[in-house]
């Protein structure tokens, strides 16, 4: 399957770019997306092992499954206001 | 105790304190609250030009939607809007307004306060200040608890 | 700590909101905070048309000016400025605003309730309330302390 | 000496006037000023024993002395914001 991983601020620095398609087995979770992401790309093994995501615009816990067209959101420390 | 109506928003454009007043209001309320972020010429002591505000716009409208819903059933309130800017914005510039109506100003000014603190905690929003010497830096935030605002959400 | 400057007024013009953010807000300032009280359509049971205000206008300048100043040196917050309309208010037409600008939130809130709270004991105003089935009648009000206000005053 | 007296709101209707001139003796104090009020004006007569007053704009206790040109204002129950 296939999701969608949107990177936001000092997330989006370190990926290059807002957005990236992964492939992922069925049956992944977040925490796997997170592993291969970290393992995969040079600006994006920065990233925490323990980030937090939003899966489909809400926040999500590491143990969330994930399905075909989910999108992930690695969602730095917010500082709106 | 009121049934106000939540309404949120991202946007580029420059906030307008007048119409947000105005669309809060309803004849039953005797009061509106506005909270009004602006931002600041300096930080920890640092000269600041300007923010670069940057949003997850469409899950940021979400979370201010519910987090002006949560208000609403706590605090009893009217009407609750909440805008966020973003782009650059200049020192003096509004990045924030959040307009509480409300039949008594006591519920206004705990809901107002509500929805900024949790606005801080949980509104996937960022910036970047740009420095009067230069340089840019993101704006060191809240790490937003993944449990608890599963759970929040869910009041 | 800040120190911000007071203002205060009492017209007969439709108050304006941006205009009393735009003056309040100085390059330190985080964050402004507006109270905005309006007429609501009813009170205690009774369906309100209108309010007619009226002041003892120099002597509630200069306790609206005091009260903006206690506040100020309190909290230390930035410019805190509170205009008092009078004269006839339509229901949702707004009869007192009050800016507290600050570098910080927390600030703010406390000035502001502080404001509108002193207001209400101290100011010399009153209102007659227009009931929609044709009477007026003079709203019961606080009866200031002459001791406590002269004590207050001296802060 | 002559002091001016201010009413507004309720006093306003009871005094059928914005203000008074009223001429009282040397040393006069503010309950003087009342007393002579309440026993001279047929609307006055329902003003309060004790009512709240502002000397020169500043509230007062009844005791307060009063001098030549002071304006002595009666404040009923303030009803702002």
């Amino acid at each position: 399957m296939i999701v969608r991983s949107l990177f936001f601020a000092q997330y989006r620095d370190m990926a290059g770019a807002d957005e990236l398609a992964v492939e992922l087995p069925a049956g992944a979770r977040v925490a796997d997306l997170v592993e291969r992401l970290r393992a995969d790309r040079g600006g994006l093994a920065a990233l925490p092992a323990s980030p937090v995501v939003a899966v489909n615009m809400e926040y999500a816990p590491l143990g969330t499954s994930l399905s075909e067209g989910d999108e992930v959101a690695f969602i730095p420390p917010v500082a709106g206001g | 105790m009121s049934v106000g109506t939540a309404y949120a928003a991202v946007t580029h454009e420059p906030l307008d304190a007048a119409r947000l007043l105005a669309d809060a209001v309803s004849p039953a309320d005797g009061a509106a609250l506005l909270f009004w972020g602006v931002v600041r010429a300096e930080n920890d002591g640092r000269e600041v030009g300007h923010l670069e505000y940057s949003a997850y716009a469409e899950m940021a409208e979400r979370q201010m939607h519910r987090i002006a819903e949560e208000a609403i059933a706590r605090f009893g309130t009217g009407a609750i809007r909440v805008v966020h800017r973003v782009g650059r914005l200049e020192v003096g510039e509004a990045s924030v307004a959040i307009v509480v109506a409300s039949p008594h100003r006591g519920e206004a000014y705990e809901a107002s306060r509500y929805v900024i603190e949790e606005l801080k905690k949980r509104v996937p929003v960022w910036k970047r200040e740009g420095y009067v010497e230069g340089e840019t830096e993101w704006v060191p935030g809240f790490s937003p608890e993944a449990a608890a605002a599963v759970e929040g959400g869910g009041r």
